[in-house]
């Protein structure tokens, strides 16, 4: 297994090594393909290395195109310039299409695009991918994670979207730790006051929170969501059915994401008291750290919604 | 196949795609009759397909990216021997009917390599099945159709260009020039219609042709797998709604049905043999 | 004021290398290609401005397409007195006026935010086309890179401007031949560019883009031709004016440490062109 | 009994007309489709005032935040797939985030588009505006209310988007009906279930209330038209007084206006929902109201979750 850091050389690494077992991978880059952390996996493998431009709407295309002769096309770039630029694409001619195309998006979220401003820090790709049919979504929280979900991506027949963040966000799985098939691992289990669901790259900061609420004498559930709008939502239900508050926290809009899916879960199913912790509006330039603080991430600012919303 | 013969077979599929749009009630007669000529010749003289095997794997690929034009493409492949029994009545655009509004891989039509509908996308799709073609080392050729209008996408520029910086010389797209799109001509939208110009100044192989001359869409094929190192451009001049007297040139036919009047003169003018 | 404007440039080279410096991270590479354009933009007479008026109603518009090289933009606005040369110190940082990619409402003299590359001529002909529609002289400048003219929409908004004869348009290329992955020929390649532009309906001017007087005289013939947008394709060199910058795509969005920033430094001073 | 039906643009069309009469600063953009969207009846009367972008949707949205910026009122349509689809990057980066005054209409919404099939009926465009800081986004319910909505947006600063459908729709508003942006319209009391619907689904929830009626079952019907910003007084007290809610749109289940009262439920008053609503896959070619029927948005499936979602209290 190739050595890597964070969830772009995770990235990178898997899709080397599915070339190296053989698989029938490519790399298709706009023009992404330093910032996807593959110039290894480029010269490893020069004729699995597709080399697209600065044209997004062009890479999904052509990805649809290699797919349909068996090829396992991975589109990797930032996640708003796959899904805005090429959010069309991305619909009609591969979710409308059922192709086997996979999407690698990164800088998602303040904190993923960070020091580079709004543009290049995206929040509504979730909102957009999740009304596409036939698509998967993944949010691997940590490097270890994006690498077994690029792994089990590519065993996948049919479209998958892959969310990252920056690739230095911190590490919170064992590397052996499976990227789980039920869509929810429970991190922290010290009670049923709440349910903290975390998505992506804050969930040190919700493991954070759980230890600090305990120690104020509040007993919550941390629990990691890797899949969005699965087909089986069982297990995760199954966590909400154990309390009256689920807060829920994602470096995405407060539209769309994590937040309005776990409330949809819980109207059609138990209804259920969703707190949700997300940007309400454009971010802005700064590290990462300064940014997820300022927009509630910090583990004191879930500690004392969660406290304040539970009247203690 | 036999000029004579591949004129009949225009003759016949731009009929059976009037009439599929007449029994319908809806469709764009007048952009599928003007690369009649165009698909007829592919699927019946240019083309390496086995229409009894639609998934075979070193077939030809075709695309239509000027999806609206697909009752032409859906007769073709009737026509061709695709659909077995052949197709007598295609409920075109109806409820639970294969023969989508816009042409779907997965509805159940065979011989329809690549959904399309939303225009611009052919050239970039067909550079990723002309990429493939040649990282899996097969010879096959991709055959894309775009309209004139849809050069106005930007992702057509996109993909034209990566079609270049790849080489990839197992690409041909012809470009059904008509002059028109859906609301008025194309000099109208934009000023000039000198597609040529443009594809050699993106460094493509370009050649100009008439698009309703079987035995210069022939040659000019020919001449495209005779160069190699880019890939191919043939801009076709054509005529919208060719064939009808009441369709030619005009641009109201881009979408509509036939009146029962107007049925009666498409027998005349295009039925029989 | 006259202005020296080819101290100017050594002023403005140096405060891009310092607060990318300071900033930890940035993109040098294409901020120092473009400096003599802007530089020629905002002192050599070309554009109306006012600096203690940001908002001045008949100011002339400039939009930066590329938006990766926001400290060049800064730079100049900085000197030009748009706000105080100290805050170029804050670049990227939280809470600063100055974003990592520009942004309308943080900086004075910034007329639209930019990143996302590829949209800033259609931006730029909007701007023009409500000027003829509001009947003022005024004019627009767009900065591209050459990368970006990679991406679909340019080739839109390329075809536009000329159909609504947008002589007020002003476009230029920044022709570095290098971008994040490469070179724009490994990439994809551009050749023939302005033959591009000039089928597209533009008036093509090829410049230095390192000869700030010939950008200057370049300026005004473009606002001297009438009943169609001008394009400048200037010629110019990735990293221009620090030796181990130079055409190296390395440099395209890297942070010069301390000793790289003084060797830097001390070339950009000691430049007498 | 026959109900007099209208398709919503030509509500789009009326508007603008009447805007342009007022304010020669309004002008009208299109993609090549402008006889569909009536952004064409401008074209008619004020040629002036129009541009055909051509077939070229992310430059449409870049020109427009262009003239924006350079002082004029632009309106721009097209189809609902592409607009939103194609040119969201533009819309989002470049209008959205400089909060430029650029007013957005995506034509041909839903999957009554009918047979022109699933390429061009657009069913994830309210998910996508949504999510977009800045953005106002209404889904009316008829010709009339989809006029008041464009007039409305002439009056207020910054992005807007509006959606309507191809197909004529029965008229359920008139010119008196009041209409404040922001504001959902009660259009009948009731309080064993609320419906709350937006688009030609309101048309539908009224005829299933009166069905419920006969069956002494007491439905409140609301007429969400404005998504975002969600008027949470109404859907709170809505669902306080009816205690269950179902929610009616012409859109996919995940990111519309369904997704918008759970968010607003979850948070505020946790109360059972259903939601009618594309299932999460993509439509087909069809008749309009054979494909409604099909997705199962009409009546009668309204009825059936009324009666589901009263059980689940």
């Amino acid at each position: 297994m190739a050595k890597f850091k964070g969830v772009r050389e995770a990235f990178a690494a898997a899709l080397t090594d599915l070339a190296v077992e053989g698989k029938d991978v490519y790399g298709v880059f706009p023009d992404s393909l330093s910032a996807m952390r593959a110039i290894a996996f480029g010269e490893k493998f020069p004729e699995r290395y597709v080399e697209c431009g600065i044209a997004e709407q062009c890479a999904v295309d052509v990805a649809a195109g290699m797919a349909t002769t068996g090829a396992i096309p991975f589109v990797g770039s930032y996640a708003g310039f796959l899904t805005m630029r090429a959010g069309e694409q991305m619909r009609t001619f591969v979710g409308y299409t059922e192709l086997n195309v996979k999407f690698a998006g990164f800088n998602a979220g303040c904190m993923g695009g960070e020091r580079e401003g709004v543009t290049h820090q995206f929040y509504e790709d979730i909102a957009f991918v999740s009304s596409l049919p036939n698509f998967k979504i993944f949010t691997p929280a940590d490097g270890n994670q994006m690498y077994h979900a690029v792994k089990i991506a590519a065993d996948i027949v049919g479209p998958v979207y892959l969310r990252g963040g920056s690739g230095k966000e911190p590490t919170v799985f064992p590397e052996d730790a499976p990227f789980s098939p039920d869509g929810i691992t429970v991190c922290k289990d010290y009670g049923t006051d709440a349910v903290i669901l975390s998505c992506g790259h804050v969930l040190d900061r919700v493991i954070a929170a759980a230890d600090l609420l305990k120690a104020q004498g509040i007993n919550v559930t941390a629990a990691d969501i890797n899949i969005l709008y699965g087909d089986n939502p069982a297990k995760i239900l199954e966590v909400m059915a154990k309390t009256n508050l689920v807060v829920t926290v994602e470096d995405h809009n407060i539209n769309g994401g994590l937040g309005s899916y776990i409330s949809r879960l819980a109207t059609e199913n138990r209804p259920v008291r969703v707190k949700r912790i997300a940007l309400e509006d454009y971010s802005e330039s700064g590290a990462a750290k300064d940014l997820g603080d300022k927009e509630g991430f910090s583990p004191e600012n879930i500690c004392a919604v969660v406290a304040k919303t539970l009247g203690k | 196949m036999e000029t004579a013969a591949l004129q009949k077979v225009a003759r016949r599929v731009r009929f059976e795609a009037v009439r599929m749009i007449y029994e319908g009630k809806e469709g764009h007669p007048g952009p599928a009759l003007s690369c009649a000529d165009i698909v007829a010749t592919l699927y019946f003289d240019v083309m390496n397909i086995r229409p009894d095997q639609p998934d075979w794997e070193d077939r030809d690929r075709f695309i239509l990216s000027k999806g609206h034009g697909c009752p032409i493409w859906y007769a073709t492949l009737n026509e061709r021997g695709y659909n077995n029994p052949k197709v007598e009545h295609f409920h075109l655009r109806e409820l639970g009917s294969i023969f989508q509004g816009h042409p779907s891989m997965h509805s159940g039509v065979p011989g329809i390599d690549m959904t399309t509908g939303s225009l611009g996308n052919g050239i970039a799709i067909g550079a990723g099945m002309a990429y493939a073609a040649k990282a899996h080392h097969k010879d096959y050729y991709t055959y894309v159709i775009c309209g004139d209008g849809e050069m106005q996408e930007g992702v057509t520029w996109e993909g034209v260009n990566m079609a270049k910086g790849r080489g990839l010389d197992n690409l041909v797209v012809f470009v059904d020039n008509n002059g028109f799109q859906s609301y008025k001509t194309i000099e109208f939208t934009i000023g000039q219609n000198n597609m040529a110009d443009r594809f050699r100044a993106f460094g493509w192989h370009t050649q100009e042709i008439n698009g309703h001359d079987v035995e210069q869409i022939k040659a000019a094929v020919t001449i495209a797998k005779a160069t190699s190192g880019s890939p191919h451009a043939i801009i076709c001049r054509t005529v919208k709604g060719k064939g009808l007297s009441y369709m030619e040139n005009n641009n109201k036919w881009h979408k509509g049905v036939p009146t029962e009047e107007q049925w009666e003169i498409t027998k005349r003018e295009l039925g029989g043999e | 004021m006259e202005v020296n404007l080819k101290e100017m440039c050594r002023t403005v080279r140096e405060d891009i290398l310092t607060m990318i410096h300071a900033a930890g991270s940035g993109h040098p590479g294409g901020s120092l290609s473009s400096v003599e354009i802007m530089v020629a933009l905002y002192f050599g007479d070309v554009m109306k401005v006012d600096a203690k008026n940001p908002d001045w109603n008949d100011r002339d518009r400039f939009i930066l397409s590329k938006g990766h090289v926001a400290p060049v933009l800064y730079s100049v606005l900085a000197r030009k007195g748009f706000f105080p040369v100290e805050e170029l110190g804050t670049l990227r940082k939280f809470g600063s006026i100055l974003q990592g990619h520009p942004h309308k409402a943080h900086t004075p003299g910034l007329e639209c935010s930019a990143g996302s590359l590829g949209q800033g001529l259609s931006v730029a002909n909007g701007i023009a086309l409500a000027f003829k529609k509001l009947g003022t002289g005024q004019r627009v400048y767009c900065l591209m890179g050459d990368g970006e003219l990679q991406e679909g929409q340019i080739w839109e908004a390329a075809m536009f401007a000329p159909q609504q004869k947008l002589d007020n348009v002003c476009a230029i290329v920044d022709y570095n031949h290098v971008q994040l992955d490469g070179t724009v020929e490994e990439i994809k390649s551009l050749d023939n560019l302005p033959a591009r532009w000039n089928d597209f309906g533009w008036n093509v001017i090829e410049v230095d883009g390192h000869d700030v007087n010939a950008l200057v005289h370049a300026f005004k013939l473009a606002a001297l031709t009438k009943d169609r947008p001008s394009v400048l394709i200037a010629h110019t060199v990735k990293g221009k004016g620090v030796s181990f910058m130079e055409g190296d795509c390395n440099w395209h969005g890297n942070c010069p440490n301390a000793e790289q920033l003084a060797q830097a430094l001390a070339e950009v001073r000691g430049a007498t062109s | 009994m026959s109900v007099k039906k209208i398709p919503m643009r030509d509500g789009y069309g009326k508007a603008l007309l009447e805007l342009i009469a007022a304010n020669p600063k309004v002008i009208a953009l299109d993609a090549d489709v402008a006889k569909s969207t009536r952004s064409g009846w401008v074209k008619d009367k004020f040629p002036d005032n129009f541009i055909d972008m051509g077939i070229a949707e992310q430059d449409l949205a870049g020109t427009a935040a262009g003239l924006a910026l350079g002082g004029m009122l632009p309106f721009t349509s097209t189809y609902a797939v592409f607009m939103a689809g194609r040119a969201w990057d533009e819309i989002r980066t470049t209008i959205c985030y400089n909060n430029l005054n650029v007013k957005i209409a995506g034509a041909h919404a839903g999957i009554s588009v009918g047979p022109d099939g699933a390429t061009h009926q657009a069913l994830e465009d309210v998910a996508i505006m949504r999510v977009l800081p800045n953005m106002t986004v209404v889904c009316p319910c008829d010709a009339e209310e989809t006029r008041k909505a464009t007039l409305a947006f002439a009056k207020i600063d910054g992005p807007c988007y509006v959606r309507f459908g191809r197909e004529a729709v029965p008229v359920v508003t008139d010119e008196t009906t009041p209409f404040e942006l922001g504001k959902a319209r009660l259009c009948r009391e009731g309080s064993d279930v609320a419906i709350i619907a937006c688009g030609a689904m309101v048309y539908e929830s009224l005829e299933a209330a009166k069905v419920l009626a006969d069956e002494n079952i007491s439905a409140e019907v609301i007429d969400l038209h404005t998504v975002k910003p969600i008027d949470v007084d109404a859907v709170v007290a809505a669902a306080k007084k009816c205690g269950c809610v179902v929610t009616a749109e012409e859109h996919q289940i995940f990111g519309g206006m369904g997704s918008a009262v759970a968010e607003c439920l979850a948070k505020n008053f946790p109360a059972p929902q259903e939601f009618i609503a594309i299932q999460d896959t993509f439509g087909e070619s069809g008749q309009p109201q054979e494909l409604m029927d099909a997705y199962g948005l009409n009546q009668s499936s309204i009825v059936a979750a009324a009666k589901k979602v009263i059980a689940r209290k």
